[in-house]
């Protein structure tokens, strides 16, 4: 059964557009849980940089190797070396923040760019576009990862800037989409005779007013690419090196362990992995649900 | 007749046809559609001229030239006698204020994200920039005034305003730039009946108060004959018959136009055109080879045993004046 | 049915898909030789010598092979040899690279393939039953699994299926795919492709575009049409609702799940591409990763024909367009 | 009272939910209508009265929630039947001073009770036709497929070479030109008003009680209007088609409905005889004549060239006010009437035989 219920007799008649209050509340549920997500990653990584840590990452507590979560002086755990495990998977955030944010900025303003320059030109300047996004299409991520650091042995920002590069065509027919949708109500050309000049157009009513909402979803799901990324090179050996923490060597390290049936080492962090691109994926469904309107009824 | 603040010589616009891949490959780059063929008139000091036709004839076309939304293939535009069709965009753009055009799509000029009051305000400091922040509000609601849209409105989304409402905002962020002349393309189509009314008395006020003049673009006959002084009707890009509006509604000598207003829904169609032709459905865009383009589907060329000078290339009806004020152009004008 | 009189220009729309692809893979090409091109060391020579030549060796290379020090000069002399299928020659095995990859191709394309299938078999069902209950309890229940399943590290499941495997059902671990066969023979086979049909990280988004794609396409009004007109909606809904999106995601998550089946290689040692890939990275084996690099591209570019295929098959318009 | 009717809708209502405003869109809100045998009733309204959705709700069309909720609607086949039967089971109304504040309804049960009722009915008995043809048919398969699928669901001629002598029969009724070619033409290859021809063959073809039209004309050209006016006009003497006509257009009402009714936010506010309505519209409700008078017409304009506009906006079915819902926009309230038109909604009385106004001016 369900129930539908009307409280006044009559209804404001003023913007009813303060989309969080009046969304439905699975998608204030996605964005709770995603922004809990992003302040927990923002405040460890924080914590990290100024090393106010709960203890010294590799300082071997040899008493109790392998501990589960809530042993006494280690909160989560220790790993098959005694270090503490809680403060690892905080210093784990190091090797994907930072660049984590490089590669999103990359994505949006180059995207942004390639997206306008598709839209608003049109054209020529279309049919590039599409063939630069075919082509990027066309290289698995991973595999491409491999051929660079085959290449040029390169550190982690480098592999963020390639992945920056790559996401930015998904981003550019995002944009290009808002800008098809705008001519097609001829917004675009009432602008233009109202005598708006096309760099106010573009920066004010495209970019800001329109594409705002879809940059922010697709620097959420553009961090979750990053953490999956980092943790799956670091996973094969390629990112950051052991004694430095990254969930991904943590879960590689810990994997033979999990064969013998000690399943902690290699879970914790990856649950931190879980939990975390799961917090982004979530962010960035709910904002589009509510921003983008798929479910405004 | 008043000094024309807009005349239109020979205006013509062709569409390059798209080929595909192949089509580019095989050498032949596809023909072009003539969308406008040589279109000429005059719009006088406030006056409101009606361009009507059936979807396809290019009276939108012919508007968004004029406005130089889209270049020109040939003809000759000319502003209260300066010729603006050769200026660039930058030399245009002081007079792009004076010419504007409400667009039939009721949210063309209505950002969606944007509130009605950032939507009047950008509009008000295009053309008065030196505004402070309370001379922006009273020119806001002043223009609120002008179109009977109440003060609450200015904080609502474009998506929360009815179909009339969104059409007076549009009008209201024209006038803000105090336009001289307005294309006004199919401004009614799109609302109900009581509103339509409306925005057709709201039309007739403003160019009393501003002397504006009006190009009113429209297929719906009994409007255009309405609101217009003068009457072009159009066919297949190109103007057939020229006139005042009673003359054209009443008393038409092309064919076609008669044709057209004796379709009225209301009207039985045998009997105001006994001779009309059996049911012609498809409107087939291709071109007849020459002559007049409308023999093919014209009752007078049938019931005159299709007569050779219709279908003469060499002898193509020019728009010729039969009588003051009112042009035809056909050979056996009714 | 799907209207099979409309090849005549099918086979335009066809050969305009080749060409496109053509030019992509051109482009593919030269985006690899430039990335090995500005390595340091000049890999390029190496994949001349075989290996890493120092520069007397490799100036000498280039005089003998007649090509000049320009790079589009490389580039040509490359390009041709690899028109003739001559990858050159794995620096870390000397074996010929067209070989090696024979070898472990077949292997990573039945996992790819088999996973993609996976992913189909379960994600569709979920997006097209969370589309016919668009506020349903459980359709949402169903999306936060989808969720969670794409959010899941790969690796981390591939370790503990092997774990609950080879402690439960007492297998070797790890198939060393040489020596006589398990008991669970097919069993190694299955299981690498259920991680990586789960686990390839699309899987969430397959859910959600078939729920928006079935989801727009029964409130087109055409399919209103077609209730009112009494005949059943799936009728009218499954070609665009359904035919086109699953074409559409073939295409769109093949590379994705390419890429995953490194990691699930990894993790299952299982000789295919992959893993060949991951060595060749580790070593810096030119010749090899960039092969690999090549043919996966080779094979998304096929998935997206195919796509064109069904789109042209199902849509009547599109071969005019 | 007239012969039993093909089809009586009584207190028909549809509501629609807004999460945002926490409100009911009262897009049908008690409406009752009738339908007799080879009877053309034109029902007229702006956008937002309700008149597509009442017509809709009858088919069962409507997918939104909560969707119907209340009302009966008879269809006098060879046995009555109606087509709502199941609709109290599975929905429960709250009121509040009359008004209806509150619903439950079980969707996925109604769902399936609306499939049960109309089983046969629609498409087969009560056929409709929609606005923009060329979205409203599916663009996946030709024309001639959609039209034999309708003659294989609801005749005896099921195998598909007899269903497609059927089709062709009826694309030459409607009038398409050569239609062996357009048989096999998919909707994207045809004009606007070919399509339109083809949507009626597909609705004709089922051999149907009664046509439902939803906006034929809307949006297609003068002179191809005049021609899908002529067809509908024809097949209505030819095969005496029942038509309920839905459209904005008055003139395309005028020509072909034999009794009129007008709606306006949700209600029927006049119901009668076409030529009634039309021309003697000072006797009937203030809106029909309002209406009338301001349609764009060189015969309406008063002096100064302006035309006798209704003011306001046209009513949004979600504030619905208390009393008559035409009275903002209303010129003929007198002191007599004032309060009841502010506080009580007038019910749809016989003013004169065959014809019901919903208006205080008329009730004692």
């Amino acid at each position: 059964m369900s129930h539908y219920h009307q409280p006044h007799d009559t209804v404001s008649e003023y913007s009813d557009i303060r989309s969080w209050r009046s969304a439905p509340l699975i998608d204030r549920v996605y964005v709770g849980y995603g922004l809990a997500v992003v302040v927990l990653v923002v405040l460890s990584y924080l914590l990290g940089m100024f090393g106010w840590l709960p203890s010294d990452p590799d300082d071997m507590d040899l008493a109790n190797m392998l501990a589960g979560p809530l042993t006494e002086g280690h909160l989560f755990g220790t790993d098959y070396m005694g270090r503490d495990l809680q403060t690892r998977l905080i210093l784990g955030i190091q090797a994907y923040f930072l660049p984590g944010l490089l590669s999103i900025v990359i994505a949006l303003v180059l995207g942004a760019a390639l997206g306008v320059l598709a839209g608003y030109r049109g054209g020529r300047s279309e049919t590039a576009v599409t063939y630069v996004t075919n082509l990027v299409d066309a290289l698995p991520r991973l595999v491409l990862m491999l051929l660079v650091i085959a290449a040029f042995k390169p550190g982690i920002y480098t592999i963020m800037v390639v992945l920056g590069l790559t996401s930015a065509p998904t981003v550019a027919m995002l944009v290009q989409g808002k800008i098809l949708m705008l001519r097609q109500r001829n917004f675009i050309e009432s602008a233009v005779a109202l005598g708006i000049s096309p760099a106010r157009i573009i920066l004010k009513h495209i970019l800001w007013y329109n594409c705002r909402a879809l940059l922010l979803i697709q620097a959420t799901l553009g961090m979750a690419e990053a953490v999956l990324l980092e943790t799956s090179l670091s996973y094969l050996g390629f990112g950051v090196q052991e004694p430095t923490p990254s969930w991904g060597n943590m879960v590689q390290a810990g994997a033979n362990y999990l064969l013998q049936g000690n399943f902690w080492v290699s879970t914790a962090p990856a649950l931190a992995i879980l939990f975390t691109v799961l917090g982004f994926h979530l962010l960035g469904d709910g904002l589009n649900n509510m921003f983008e309107g798929k479910r405004q009824r | 007749m008043a000094s024309p603040i807009l005349e239109v010589k020979g205006l013509s616009k062709h569409f390059a046809q798209r080929r595909g891949l192949l089509g580019l490959l095989s050498g032949n780059a596809g023909g072009t559609i003539p969308a406008v063929d040589g279109v000429s008139f005059a719009l006088a000091e406030h006056e409101t001229l009606g361009l009507v036709g059936e979807s396809g004839c290019g009276k939108t076309t012919t508007g968004k030239a004029i406005l130089k939304l889209m270049p020109v293939t040939a003809g000759e535009i000319r502003y209260r006698g300066q010729d603006i069709t050769s200026l660039s965009p930058g030399e245009f753009r002081p007079l792009r204020r004076e010419i504007q055009m409400i667009f039939q799509d009721l949210d063309a000029a209505l950002n969606p994200k944007m509130r009605i009051e950032s939507i009047l305000r950008e509009a008000i400091g295009l053309c008065e920039p030196e505004l402070d922040a309370d001379g922006l509000r009273r020119r806001t609601y002043e223009l609120l005034e002008l179109v009977n849209l109440k003060k609450n409105k200015l904080a609502n989304f474009p998506s929360e305003l009815s179909g009339g409402e969104k059409r007076r905002i549009g009008i209201a962020r024209v006038l803000a730039v105090r336009p001289k002349l307005i294309v006004a393309d199919e401004p009614t189509s799109a609302l109900d009946v009581s509103i339509q009314a409306q925005v057709i008395n709201l039309l007739r006020d403003l160019q009393g108060q501003f002397g504006l003049s009006y190009l009113f673009i429209s297929h719906d006959l009994p409007l255009v004959e309405l609101v217009s002084h003068r009457v072009a009707v159009m066919y297949l890009g190109q103007i057939v018959e020229l006139g005042s509006a009673p003359r054209i509604a009443h008393a038409p000598h092309h064919p076609y136009t008669s044709v057209l207003w004796s379709s009225l829904a209301e009207k039985r169609s045998r009997e105001a055109f006994p001779g009309a032709a059996p049911a012609w459905g498809v409107f087939d865009f291709e071109r007849p080879s020459g002559g007049c383009r409308f023999a093919p589907r014209c009752p007078v060329y049938a019931a005159r045993g299709k007569p050779a000078e219709c279908t003469d290339p060499h002898n193509t009806p020019r728009l010729r004046e039969i009588e003051p004020g009112h042009a035809v152009a056909c050979h056996f004008p009714l | 049915m799907l209207n099979l009189n409309a090849w005549k220009p099918v086979t335009a729309v066809l050969l305009r898909e080749l060409a496109v692809t053509l030019a992509l893979l051109f482009g593919v090409s030269l985006v690899i030789f430039l990335i090995l091109y500005a390595a340091p060391g000049d890999p390029f020579a190496a994949l001349l010598g075989g290996r890493m030549l120092s520069d007397s060796e490799r100036a000498a290379a280039y005089e003998a092979l007649g090509i000049s020090q320009s790079w589009y000069g490389q580039y040509l002399s490359w390009l041709g040899k690899l028109l003739v299928g001559d990858f050159g020659v794995s620096m870390r095995s000397g074996q010929p690279v067209t070989q090696e990859i024979m070898a472990s191709g077949g292997r990573t394309l039945f996992l790819t393939l088999g996973s993609l299938v996976v992913t189909l078999a379960v994600a569709v069902p979920i997006g097209v039953y969370a589309a016919l209950q668009p506020g349903g309890r459980r359709a949402w229940a169903l999306t936060m699994v989808a969720y969670l399943i794409s959010a899941l590290p790969t690796f981390w499941i591939g370790y503990l299926v092997i774990y609950l495997f080879t402690s439960q059902f007492g297998m070797l671990p790890i198939l060393s795919g040489v020596g006589e066969p398990q008991p669970y023979e097919w069993l190694y086979v299955l299981l690498p492709v259920l991680v990586l049909g789960l686990g390839n990280g699309a899987f969430a988004e397959v859910v959600r575009y078939v729920r928006e794609e079935t989801g727009r396409v029964l409130g087109e009004e055409y399919v209103r049409t077609a209730r009112a007109k009494g005949a059943a909606a799936w009728r009218h809904v499954y070609k665009e609702g359904l035919l086109l999106p699953v074409a559409e995601i073939i295409a769109s998550k093949m590379p994705f799940v390419l890429g995953g089946a490194i990691i699930v290689e990894q993790v299952f040692n299982w000789p295919g591409m992959g893993r060949l890939a991951w060595q060749a990275a580790q070593d810096r084996d030119f010749p090899v990763i960039l092969a690999i690099t090549l043919i996966a591209a080779v094979v998304v570019r096929l998935g997206s024909l195919l796509h064109r295929m069904v789109y042209v098959a199902v849509n009547p318009r599109a071969s005019h367009e | 009272m007239s012969p039993t009717p093909l089809l009586r809708i009584e207190d028909l209502r549809t509501y629609f939910y807004s999460r945002a405003k926490q409100a009911f869109i009262r897009s049908v809100d008690g409406v009752d209508l009738e339908i007799a045998r080879g009877e053309t009733l034109g029902i007229v309204g702006e956008s937002g009265s309700g008149k597509s959705v009442t017509m809709h709700s009858t088919l069962g069309l409507i997918t939104a929630t909560p969707g119907v909720i209340s009302g009966r609607v008879v269809f006098h086949d060879e046995a009555p039947r109606d087509l709502l039967a199941g609709l109290d089971a599975c929905t429960r109304l709250e009121r509040r001073d009359g008004r209806i504040m509150s619903v439950e309804k079980d969707n996925r049960a109604w769902q399936k009770q609306v499939e049960r009722n109309l089983a046969g009915v629609r498409g087969g008995k009560i056929a409709m036709i929609f606005q923009n043809p060329k979205a409203a048919m599916n663009p996946y398969e030709t024309i001639g497929a959609q039209i034999s699928e309708a003659v294989r669901l609801h005749t005896a001629f099921k195998d598909p070479a007899a269903a497609r002598e059927r089709a062709l029969h009826w694309l030459e009724a409607v009038r398409i030109d050569s239609p062996r070619l357009r048989y096999d033409n998919y909707p994207y290859g045809l004009s606007g008003g070919m399509c339109q021809r083809a949507m009626v063959a597909m609705a004709l073809a089922a051999e149907p009680r009664m046509l439902i039209a939803d906006e034929p004309t809307t949006g297609l050209d003068a002179t191809i209007q005049a021609r899908i006016v002529e067809l509908l006009e024809e097949l209505k003497t030819r095969f005496g088609m029942t038509l309920v006509l839905i459209s904005h257009d008055i003139g395309v009402i005028a020509r072909l409905s034999d009794r009129i009714a007008v709606m306006y936010g949700g209600q029927v506010l006049e119901s009668g005889p076409a030529a009634m309505l039309l021309e003697q519209s000072e006797q009937g409700h203030p809106y029909t004549h309002a209406l009338l008078a301001s349609m764009p017409r060189a015969k309406n304009v008063k002096d100064g060239g302006r035309l006798p506009a209704i003011e306001g906006e046209v009513l949004d079915t979600i504030n619905v006010p208390r009393g008559c819902r035409f009275r903002e926009r209303c010129q003929r309230i007198h002191d007599g009437i004032r309060a009841r038109c502010a506080e009580q909604e007038p019910e749809l009385v016989e003013v004169t035989p065959g014809r019901r106004v919903r208006c205080w001016l008329y009730q004692a």
